[in-house]
């Protein structure tokens, strides 16, 4: 059954053939299987009977990729109770994945489960980069051992590292030490919008990867259209170039029904 | 070089098909500056409704299935986008749907209103339990739906026509009796169901759904070959076209333009420019025109 | 391992589809030999008919077109081939084909004399002006054949369905009320047409034909999803299947056996023993029996 | 337009680049095409709005092919009047062709128009062959200036090299010179046959090239079975050891509708 190649056809089944509970809220999956990937790129992830939804690749090795997933609806709280053995139906990878430049001087911003897309990516870049990592509280730090590059912390209410944003981290390393040739990020909308303006003041290229509601995951249905941009197929990574023209940028959104609305109602809707 | 259809004059002969992208004035815009010629909305309907769950829309490497289930934010609820899109500088089909002869009434009434270029009727959908395909494959219920929009709108009515229909050139026939401007065929075929061997499960949440692109083309040129010889009132031809030559062949078959729906997945946002080009060059090459070609498989 | 069907011993899940090779008992026998569990003949009409001129037949890639148009010698000019079919040591299901419910009777009877193991009647054919199809997509006329036709035969009956019904499982069930002791579904999808844009002509000679092979595939499985929840009588599933994955998925849906034509073409002659051993590698690999899996597709 | 590859799916459209009337019955009509293609394989020819027929490769070379065509019914005599810049629809090739083998001992025996496919043959085979060539008169002789390997020529009425059969001749040959190791043969049933048996006697292996009448072209619509072959797929030719068991070899064919036949009504019907 894994020896099929996984495509963007029609799912192809694997087993969980691990599970880590990362902390009460969030899982990791582990599947055997060689995908082809680029971190940053997405695959959807079928329960069947139950729903599919896209999420990241958050580890990749030579015959292993894996997902972490927080619990949050209905989807994802059924995916955390998936247990080694488990079938699910994967399909992709999708999108463009970030474009990994060779720069020295990089910073890669995680806020909350945004860490998942952005720790394969951490892997492939020099030790020399800047690497932040905000959550809610400690237990909510992604994977606190997992990186040889060090990492700066914050939490909401302090309990780990930094109390405050990790905008305040990023703020202050742009002004000390040799200036950032690019920045990634990934997290809430408004995390991310908050570091997109901060480069933009500085003049520092930066890559955000967005999230919207999505159904093809091959630019067809427009489901999860932003603007002009297909997030599923030119994105979900976008360039600070494509984000200064993107006029629904941390702004609207639209709902499963195509109705656009704001991001705030986006985010409240998709509790049901 | 432009055309004129139903007295608008149009860039080039290709469409957007509903369901396609035409979700927001944003991306229509975008296609419409890849090379469309006249984008179609997102079928709109009476209520806001959702649509099916996921799995939605699968590729099967010839085509793909899709149960999207007529999502649609309600035609009450889209005063944003009707303001966005009265300063539009492109041509637009909107399409719309309804559970009943009132409701096609009621939503065509107030779209109209709105002045998109054209209505069109998607009489046709298949992903549905409650909306459209039954209207389609039925004459009587095609005539009625037809001549109730008709006598509220005051922009040019397009039908779209499902292949299901047991004979589409009489249904089409129909709608055009009954004061259709134009046809467009077709909507998806089947419907179809892709089964997962391993979980034992359809694929799609909705379990079934329509078939549409490549896989579909001999399928929608027969019904335009059909449609041509039935009515007089032009056709927008659609189903698995991909490439110019393809576009010319529905053409020959009696298409006045040409909708584009799938292609976006296997040739990107600017297949509308690809496709205009083709044919282009195609006509160039053979010292031939649009008009020369119109129908051309008709003859003995 | 053999398996049952309608009280015959079949050594395996796969049928020749009628109108494959299905022209002579050498060629019969063959396909047995390469692993097939029940041989079809080409359906026998009544009288002798060549058939459309060419092209009938072409592959389009990921299935095909064709308008063979009901060739037959005419059910009474086969007197040799029914002498060597006497000493056959595989079994047989004769196809047949009429244009009015007496014709198909006439045809019936005769057939069902010369005792192969079972009769089908194709109601269901799109390639012919005047014969088939029209029986199958319409409830009354599909019961008045499987009456009559029953009514004279003293073999089991199979009713071999058209996709192109509006509703497929009600026709199956309409058979099935009418004394029909098993449903075969489908036959080709559409008709389709292929047009050549060089000559402007349609490529095949009768301008329509019906598609086959694995695009049709999400169609056929479909269908039979949809008789299986209506009938009780089993079911021979076909439509694109090429490999024991597809047969299983049919079976999943509700087949009891699965029949194979178009992907001669693709796999060779010997398609029937490949898909075979693919079925019974899968289960074994999945721990699983055929009776496990008929109809799984079912479950919520 | 002849820039499409040439396949078995549905017909590419080309211009007959060039026409050559061989005698009043027989026309090589020429094309501009790379087709890859092995002697005795077969190609569809469609004339849009009559019909299409099986006809092998008499010609071919890298940008160029040809076929053969005898006067005979509506369809072949309407091809020979079709002229350059007419266009008909290819597709193919189909079938094994001819197995080559490196003998230096072969013969190959053509009949009439079986000159055609048994060209592209000889011009592969070395200068040591035997090439014996029948027609029913001299003016029916096909390619008489054409090859470099010398032929025997043979014709009913005496009007061109022996008067009688190929057949007489091969059993000269087969009695004088070195022992054949492989005859090829193509032209009416009844003189492959009568080839067939001839070799039988003598032990020597021979391909025959048949035909039937043919719809797909690709084995699957059963139109061209003879016994337990299929003719346009395992065939059109056939070795020593499948004629042996082909019992409707030389005497039966099926007819358009499917019916079977003897051979000679066979042929009398496509008259039609
Ligand atoms: C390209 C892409 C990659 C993704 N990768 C991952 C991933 O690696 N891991 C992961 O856990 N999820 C990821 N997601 C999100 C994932 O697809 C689901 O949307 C998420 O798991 C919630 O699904 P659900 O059905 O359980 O909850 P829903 O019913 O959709 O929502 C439940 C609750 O969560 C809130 N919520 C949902 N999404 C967010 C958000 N982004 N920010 C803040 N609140 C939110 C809602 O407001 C609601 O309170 C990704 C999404 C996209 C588009
Ligand atoms: C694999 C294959 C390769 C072929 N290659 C060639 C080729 O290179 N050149 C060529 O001219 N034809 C070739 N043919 C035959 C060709 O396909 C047509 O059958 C032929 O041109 C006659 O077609 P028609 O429609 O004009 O005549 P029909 O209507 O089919 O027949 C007309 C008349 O010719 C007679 N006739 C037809 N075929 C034969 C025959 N083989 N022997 C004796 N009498 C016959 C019939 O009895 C009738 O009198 C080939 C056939 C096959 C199956
Ligand atoms: C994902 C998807 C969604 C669709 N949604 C609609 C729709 O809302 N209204 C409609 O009339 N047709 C809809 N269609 C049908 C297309 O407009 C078109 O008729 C069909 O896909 C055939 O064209 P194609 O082969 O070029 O895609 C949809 C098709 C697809 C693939
Ligand atoms: C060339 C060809 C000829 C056919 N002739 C017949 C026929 O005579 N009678 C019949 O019931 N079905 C006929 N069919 C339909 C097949 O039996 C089968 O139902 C259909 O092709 C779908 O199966 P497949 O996709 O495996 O080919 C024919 C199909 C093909 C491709
Ligand atoms: S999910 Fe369909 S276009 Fe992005
Ligand atoms: S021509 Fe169809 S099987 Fe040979």
């Amino acid at each position: 059954m894994t020896t099929k190649p996984i495509t963007d056809q029609k799912p192809v089944m694997l087993r969980v053939t691990n599970k880590k509970m990362e902390n009460p809220g969030y899982a990791t999956l582990f599947f055997d299987f060689n995908l082809i990937f680029k971190p940053g790129q997405f695959i959807m992830v079928w329960i069947p009977g139950l729903d599919e939804k896209p999420y990241t690749i958050s580890h990749h090795s030579k015959n292993k990729f894996a997902v972490t997933i927080e619990a949050k609806g209905i989807f994802s709280r059924k995916a955390l109770t998936l247990e080694k053995g488990d079938l699910v139906g994967i399909r992709g990878p999708f999108g463009n994945g970030f474009d990994i430049r060779p720069g020295q001087n990089a910073a890669v911003v995680a806020g909350g489960c945004g860490m998942a897309p952005l720790a394969t990516l951490v892997e492939g870049l020099p030790e020399s980069i800047t690497f932040i990592h905000g959550a809610r509280s400690k237990d909510f730090i992604l994977f606190p051992d997992r990186f040889t590059i060090p990492r700066e912390f914050c939490t909401d209410d302090g309990s780990f590292g930094h109390k405050g944003l990790v905008t305040d981290l990023l703020a202050h390393r742009i002004t000390h030490g040799k200036p950032l040739d690019m920045v990634y990020t990934c997290g809430p909308e408004i995390m991310m919008y908050k570091v997109f303006e901060l480069c933009e003041t500085h003049g520092i290229p930066c890559q955000v990867s967005l999230e919207r509601y999505m159904r093809c995951g091959f630019g067809v249905c427009g489901a999860c259209v932003c603007g002009k941009q297909v997030v599923c197929k030119d994105g979900p990574v976008f360039h600070s170039k494509a984000l200064r023209e993107m006029k629904d940028f941390n702004k609207k959104a639209l709902l499963k029904s195509g109705k656009e609305v704001d991001l705030s109602l986006y985010f409240s809707w998709r509790c049901q | 070089m432009s055309i004129q259809f139903l007295q608008r004059t149009l860039k080039n002969h290709t469409v957007l098909a509903s369901g396609i992208l035409g979700n927001s004035k944003d991306i229509l815009e975008r296609v419409y500056e890849n090379g469309c010629g006249l984008v179609t909305l997102k079928s709109i309907g009476p209520e806001q409704r959702d649509g099916h769950k996921n799995p939605t829309v699968i590729d099967l490497g010839c085509g793909m299935i899709n149960a999207v289930g007529l999502p649609s934010p309600g035609y009450l609820n889209m005063e944003n986008e009707w303001a966005e899109l009265e300063n539009r500088n492109f041509p637009i089909i909107a399409s719309i749907y309804g559970g009943s002869v009132d409701e096609y009434r009621r939503v065509a009434e107030y779209v109209s209103a709105k002045k998109p270029d054209f209505i069109e009727i998607n009489i046709s959908c298949p992903n549905s339990e409650q909306h459209g395909m039954i209207f389609g494959i039925n004459r009587e219920s095609s005539r009625d739906v037809v001549s109730a929009v008709k006598s509220v709108i005051s922009i040019p009515l397009i039908v779209k026509l499902t292949p299901q229909a047991p004979d589409i050139a009489d249904i089409a026939k129909t709608c055009e009796d009954a004061g259709a401007d134009a046809i467009c065929a077709i909507n998806t075929v089947g419907p179809g169901m892709v089964i997962d061997i391993e979980s034992g499960r359809p694929v799609l949440a909705f379990k079934k759904g329509g078939l549409s692109g490549p896989m579909i083309k001999p399928i929608a040129v027969r019904c335009v070959f059909d449609i041509y010889k039935a009515v007089s009132i032009p056709i927008i031809g659609l189903g698995g076209i991909m490439t110019g030559e393809d576009a010319i062949e529905m053409i020959m078959a009696g298409a006045s333009l040409v909708g584009i729906g799938t292609a976006v997945r296997y040739r990107g946002i600017d297949v509308f420019k690809k496709v205009a080009d083709e044919m282009d060059a195609w006509l160039k090459s053979h010292n031939l025109s649009h008009t020369d070609i119109k129908g051309a498989a008709h003859k003995d």
